[in-house]
């Protein structure tokens, strides 16, 4: 295992769940909650002569930036896809419970310093959603989290991590879409139906699935941050995402709240404004829209360094 | 079609433990595996579980097991492996690493 | 597959007469906000009543189909529905807003639904947005106290059921004679997919819940409250349900309702019994550590 | 002394293909253009039952719009048709055998169509000649399988019939020469019929038609490698490889078969072989299609120079702003051509190198499975030793002085050695093992009723076979007896390598004929990917100053 310093040097892309947990807080403070040594695997495996993983493909714990607990949750691609069944969904949740206990007693504890002690939550997305090993148990675990979501609202806030090689699709695809704050690299990607199924349903003229350059400018980073899904795009290395947290972990939860996408009645009529403009335009490519907001070469986007295309993008413009 | 869990007993000519109390590595992924390394007094030999969906490589595992524990004189330590087809030459990287890991100093890269 | 002749595939308009006190729906008006009834056809969306009490009714319709949106047919939610869907949520709060919580209005969700929008369009846009907007408003509206119930009569397929049904207080329903389905993905696509031997699962299905298809299941493991056995019940049913999320709530008991509910019922039906002890010795392991936490 | 000649026309041919380009003239527009949609009746015209016909189907491009149009002729008029052609990708080269249009088959490599080939060979749909290496069968193009009628694929044509097939030309000038000299008739699709071409690279009078296809014709980056899936185990080998191998021997001049195995050497030698010193003393020339995970290592001023047997999607760009390095015509674009790359892959490079997916106590190696008749491209043409070469470098006589059976084989002529060089794992992906006791060519050739094993690399040309063992430097060898030792001795824990004699393998190891990484003073666990140079295709972009423009399939971004 490299130290803190080589991991917040290396790839977030590269990295795997654990590596990522430990980076995305300050050196030294990770602890794991059901970590590997606790043995905690999926009962549904085996039977199905499936291999099974320690940590059920997620890892959950807390650690610190600054005085702010940030609970983590942090999927493994590698481990089924990242998909979610009763144990990791279990633990996603709980991780999530617990950061809202925490809500409370510090709260109790330090009344006058809330804003500088308030915990946070980062989740590394990487998973296709339900595991279908498991299928029913996993759905009604992304209902759960759907629901602690909802009580962490104003009080805890969620930051979505999206930058690994999977993506972040099915299910998750709207867990992360339901989060305060989104922050990706290029190479990350959010959406629901998935590429594959996508061609599926729509042929491979209208949409090729082994064209990874068409995936991309439909469900990645860059496309997320035009139409403002995604608030931060960042390198892929593991301190940017980590200096993001600690940026949003010291902003007051009005500006955190700005940073919403959906959630209340103001933001669905916006997204539906959005969603005339769709229907309307009948885009057949991301690019007409990053032309419509402005972008006169909307192909050298995608070409275009982090730094680069953040100097010069045009995004939609909120309300 | 459920895993199978194979259980070993190996002892190497100058057994030596690891220095951490426990450690792991790796990730169960396609063609990959994850090693949980412990410290136990076992008498100087090493036992090792491993659960996996692969049929039929009983004796490989074992003959490669206890080829690291032999090359490595690795004793009282309890290693469990969840594996996923990996190959014997991941097998044996990812044992070598874990064994540098489970000997690493806190915060010290292996 | 079998031939069910007196399914409610596809008739969720059929549905809502059946449940409603007669005549009583007024499609596209939630409390003073009036819809356009171009808009998200798919989803039908007004204020009835049960027992004289005004809820909310929020259905798929399965007969109609999209110029806009080519992929959403056949009781799919697309772009539209699942906004249209949450903006119902959002009214019925807004009418009720300065009511006490005894008095806020129930809402009744009739589920047939076969997906979520699969389209590029719908990518482009982020389909995940429309049906995440949903599910929070209801997670929301369930929160401020209104009741809701759900009711599965036809398909109530994997993230459309996540969407419209799993944030329900509590899920009904209609008994598998009526050619109910509800499940992530079938076993031959489930088999397809993981390469896991279809005649394995087969027999598997038939004793474990965690993956198998169907209304029993989800039943076993907590998703359904309870299955209604015929159709003429469903009325009687919602309005019982109804009623008890009303004590239930105004007792201050959340967390026997809702998806935490469901994982509560689902242990105790045998269905998910590994969920709770794996939380519960992650908050043994976080009070040993807490301190450091809430005190850095 | 009585002269008496045969009776006979001398200039059959010739006549017989004036007939058939009158037959073909109603379908002609202007010069040589034939429309899009005539082009199924120009082929009922010029093309008759029983001719050998070439579909020019490569590596890498591929006549498809041709290949589609030869299966809608009418199989009343044109049946029976002998295929003569080097690569079988698409479904229309085996749909022609389907519908009957063709009936006999010789060809070097089939790739997707491996599966296919053989069921049709075992329902009779398919009457196989053999199966050649490109040099045997570009040979044969000018012996016995010359084709009546070749249709090629060109980049661009201009209205004389000058073709411009630049950076991809691979095979169609060898198609051509041979057909058009014995007087046959060449058709090429073009992707653009222009006024002026960039320049001739097949002269305009060796060709009878040319047709605008509707689409660009098919071309698959074959030779791009994701530095993103090369694994811990492919670090491994690549070290052992420079440091026991290329570094050895000072290995100049070589070709790098297609694979990861291959790639992570490529994405080493700006590291790892950097640390060794070796750069100016190793992989200087290559004979090698543009493969991007060289770029680092070109960047970092290894390499002298590359021919090419084909493009690589992508790479135009680049390759043409390194006119040093690459052969670049006046155009400023590059010219491959398969033969000649395949000629001095055979004669002018010290080493073959390339991964294998079997190989048998014998040193025979093969990628052919009991199912598949997946032919053998150009690799058995550079993995071997070109009993033809006279010329001499270090590294050839460095193996040939070490050449264990040189008393029994060569007297006292003092002869060098190619290096022939198999990259294998004990057990690839899903625990297929890598060494057998019989190769699956044996099955294949049952099944497939061949009459000779197909296998890639005879043993008996093999020098080197590296796996995560160790490294059999097999030419070292006295007996056949020995050689099977060394195989065993680094095939861990697969049936071959458990008959393995500990002593034996411990004398080996002593005599170095087997070495192992620690043999070669490699630490393991340095063995891992953050020995690249690259670790993903945008890395490689980067190296290239923005020159290389990959696919959309390698892009995530």
């Amino acid at each position: 295992m490299k130290n803190w310093k080589e991991l917040e040097a290396s790839s977030f892309l590269d990295a795997n769940a654990r590596e990522r947990a430990l980076g995305m807080v300050e050196a030294g403070t990770f602890t794991e909650f059901l970590n590997p040594r606790d043995r905690f695997v999926s009962p549904h495996l085996p039977v199905l002569g499936t291999a099974v993983e320690f940590d059920d493909g997620t890892v959950t714990g807390v650690g610190l930036i600054g005085k702010h607990p940030v609970f983590i949750v942090s999927m493994e691609g590698k481990f089924i896809g990242g998909s979610i069944g009763e144990v990791n969904g279990g633990k996603m949740v709980n991780t999530l419970r617990l950061a809202e206990k925490a809500a409370v007693q510090i709260k109790a504890a330090h009344p006058d310093e809330y804003d500088a002690r308030r915990p946070l939550v980062a989740i590394s997305f990487e998973t296709g959603g339900v595991r279908l090993h498991e299928a029913n148990a996993g759905l009604l675990a992304h209902a759960e989290v759907m629901d602690a979501f909802q009580d962490c609202r104003h009080k805890v806030p969620i930051v979505a991590v999206v930058g690994s090689k999977v993506g972040c699709f099915g299910g998750m695809g709207f867990v992360a879409a339901a989060t305060d704050v989104i922050v990706m690299s290029e190479e990350g990607r959010i959406g629901l139906t998935g590429p594959e199924v996508i061609e599926q349903e729509m042929g491979k003229e209208e949409f090729d699935a082994s064209n990874k350059a068409l995936v991309y400018r439909t469900t990645g980073g860059k496309q997320k941050y035009i139409m403002q899904d995604c608030n931060y795009l960042v390198e892929d290395k593991i301190s940017d995402f980590y200096d993001v947290l600690a940026k949003v972990a010291d902003l007051s939860m009005q500006q955190i709240e700005e940073m919403r996408r959906i959630g209340s009645l103001k933001l669905v009529q916006e997204q539906m404004d959005l969603v005339k403009l769709v229907g309307e335009m009948q885009p057949k490519d991301s690019m007409d829209l990053w032309k419509y907001y402005g972008n006169e070469s909307p192909e050298a986007l995608p070409e275009m360094s982090t730094a680069e295309f953040l100097k010069v993008v045009k995004r939609r413009v909120r309300k | 079609m459920a895993l199978t869990t194979l259980e070993f007993e190996f002892k190497a000519d100058a057994p030596k433990s690891i220095a951490k109390e426990w450690s792991h590595l790796g990730v169960t992924g396609s063609g990959d595996l994850e090693v949980l390394m412990e410290r136990k007094d076992l008498g100087g030999k090493t036992k090792a579980k491993v659960v996996t969906p692969v049929v039929g490589f009983d004796a490989i595992w074992e003959k490669m097991i206890n080829k690291f524990v032999v090359e490595n004189n690795v004793g009282d330590v309890s290693i469990e492996i969840n594996d996923d087809n990996a190959t014997p030459i991941v097998v044996y990287m990812r044992l070598r690493q874990a064994l540098a890991e489970a000997n690493a100093k806190e915060g010290e890269q292996a | 597959m079998e031939e069910f002749d007196n399914t409610m595939i596809g008739r969720g308009r059929d549905a809502i007469d059946m449940i409603i006190d007669p005549d009583s729906l007024q499609e596209n008006v939630i409390g003073s906000y009036v819809f356009d009834p171009e808009y998200g056809m798919g989803a039908v969306v007004g204020t009835i009543k049960l027992e004289g009490r005004d809820a909310t009714v929020i259905a798929n319709d399965a007969q109609t189909f999209s110029d806009r949106f080519p992929v959403v047919f056949g009781g799919i939610i697309g772009l539209e529905e699942g906004y249209k869907m949450a903006t119902a949520v959002y009214r019925t709060m807004e009418a009720d807003a300065d009511k006490p919580m005894e008095e806020k209005r129930p809402i009744v969700l009739i589920v047939d639904t076969p997906g979520n929008g699969p389209g590029k369009m719908e990518e482009i846009a982020g389909m995940n947005k429309s049906t995440g907007s949903y599910q929070l408003a209801l997670a929301e509206a369930r929160k401020a106290g209104h009741p809701i119930v759900a009711i599965v009569i036809g398909r109530a397929i994997s993230g459309a059921f996540l969407c419209h049904g799993l944030q329900a207080d509590h899920i009904l329903a209609l008994s598998k004679d009526y050619g109910t389905m509800i499940h992530v993905m079938p076993l031959t696509s489930i088999s397809r997919i993981t390469k896991m031997d279809i005649e394995r699962l087969e027999e598997l299905s038939t004793s474990n819940p965690v993956f198998a298809a169907g209304v029993d299941f989800f039943y076993k493991l907590g998703g359904v409250q309870e299955v209604v056995n015929k159709v003429e019940d469903m009325r009687e049913v919602i309005i019982r349900h109804i009623n008890e999320i009303y004590a239930i709530k105004a007792a201050g008991q959340f967390e026997k309702l809702g998806p935490w509910g469901r994982g509560l019922l689902g242990e105790e039906r045998g269905g998910r019994t590994h969920r709770l002890k794996a939380m519960a010795q992650m908050n043994a392991e976080y009070e040993t550590v807490a301190d450091k936490y809430i005190n850095a | 002394m009585e002269f008496k000649g045969v009776k006979r026309e001398w200039n059959t041919l010739k006549k017989d293909a004036d007939a058939r380009l009158k037959d073909a003239a109603p379908y002609v527009k202007e010069g040589k253009i034939v429309d899009a949609k005539d082009t199924v009746a120009l082929l009922e015209a010029v093309i008759k039952p029983g001719d050998k016909v070439n579909i020019e189907g490569n590596n890498q491009k591929q006549a498809d719009f041709l290949a589609k149009c030869l299966c809608q002729v009418d199989v009343k008029k044109i049946h029976d048709l002998h295929m003569v052609q080097s690569v079988l990708t698409l479904p229309e080269h085996l749909d022609v055998f389907e519908k009957g249009i063709a009936k006999k088959l010789d060809m070097s490599f089939s790739g997707p169509q491996a599966k296919r080939i053989a069921e049709f060979l075992q329902e009779g749909k398919l009457e196989l000649g053999a199966i050649h290496t490109y040099l045997e069968l570009y040979g044969r193009y000018f012996v016995d399988l010359t084709p009546r009628v070749a249709l090629v694929v060109a980049t661009k044509a201009d209205r004389n019939g000058n073709l411009y097939t630049g950076f991809s030309t691979e095979d169609t000038p060898v198609i051509v020469e041979a057909t058009k000299f014995r007087q046959g008739i060449v058709i090429a699709q073009v992707n653009e019929i222009v006024d002026e071409l960039p320049r001739v690279d097949i002269p305009g009078d060796w060709v009878d038609f040319v047709i605008e296809s509707p689409k660009p014709f098919y071309i698959e980056p074959l030779f791009t490698r994701d530095p993103a899936l090369i694994t811990d185990a492919q670090v491994l080998k690549g070290m052992m490889a420079i440091k026991g191998i290329y570094a050895e021997y000072g290995v100049k001049s070589l070709n790098h078969g297609i694979g990861f195995d291959t790639a992570a050497i490529e994405l080493l030698l700006p590291t790892y072989g950097e640390e060794l010193g070796l750069k100016g003393k190793i992989c200087t020339n290559f004979i090698l299609n543009p493969h991007p995970t060289l770029i680092p290592a070109i960047e970092s001023g290894w390499v002298e120079s590359i021919h090419s047997f084909g493009g690589e999607l992508g790479m135009e760009d680049y390759v043409a702003a390194r006119s040093d390095i690459f052969f670049v015509g006046p155009d400023g674009s590059m010219r491959s051509n398969r033969a000649f790359s395949q000629t001095a892959g055979h004669y002018a490079i010290d080493m073959f190198i390339g991964g294998t997916l079997q190989i048998d106590p014998y040193g025979n190696s093969s990628t052919a499975t009991a199912t598949r008749v997946a032919g053998f491209g150009g690799a058995p043409n550079m993995g071997c030793d070109a009993k033809g070469r006279r010329h001499s470098s270090d590294a050839w006589l460095k193996v040939g002085d070490e050449y264990g059976m040189k008393e029994e084989m060569y007297g006292n002529v003092r002869r060098g050695k190619r290096l022939v060089v198999q990259l294998a794992e004990t057990f690839r992906e899903k625990l297929a093992p890598g060494f057998v006791e019989e190769l699956d060519a044996f099955a294949l050739a049952k099944n497939a009723k061949l009459p000779i094993e197909p296998v890639m690399i005879y043993g008996d040309d093999l020098t080197h076979i590296i796996t995560e063992e160790g490294i059999a430097y097999l030419h070292k060898c006295r007996s056949m007896e020995e050689r099977t030792a060394a195989i065993r001795g680094i095939a861990g824990f697969t049936e071959v390598g458990m008959k393995a004699d500990p002593k034996m393998t411990k004398h080996l190891r002593e005599t170095g004929v087997i070495k192992t990484a620690t043999d070669l003073g490699i630490d393991i666990n340095r063995a891992n990917r953050s020995m690249l140079a690259a670790k993903n295709v945008h890395d490689l972009v980067e190296w290239s100053g923005g020159l290389y423009n990959p696919p959309a399939k390698f892009r995530n971004w």
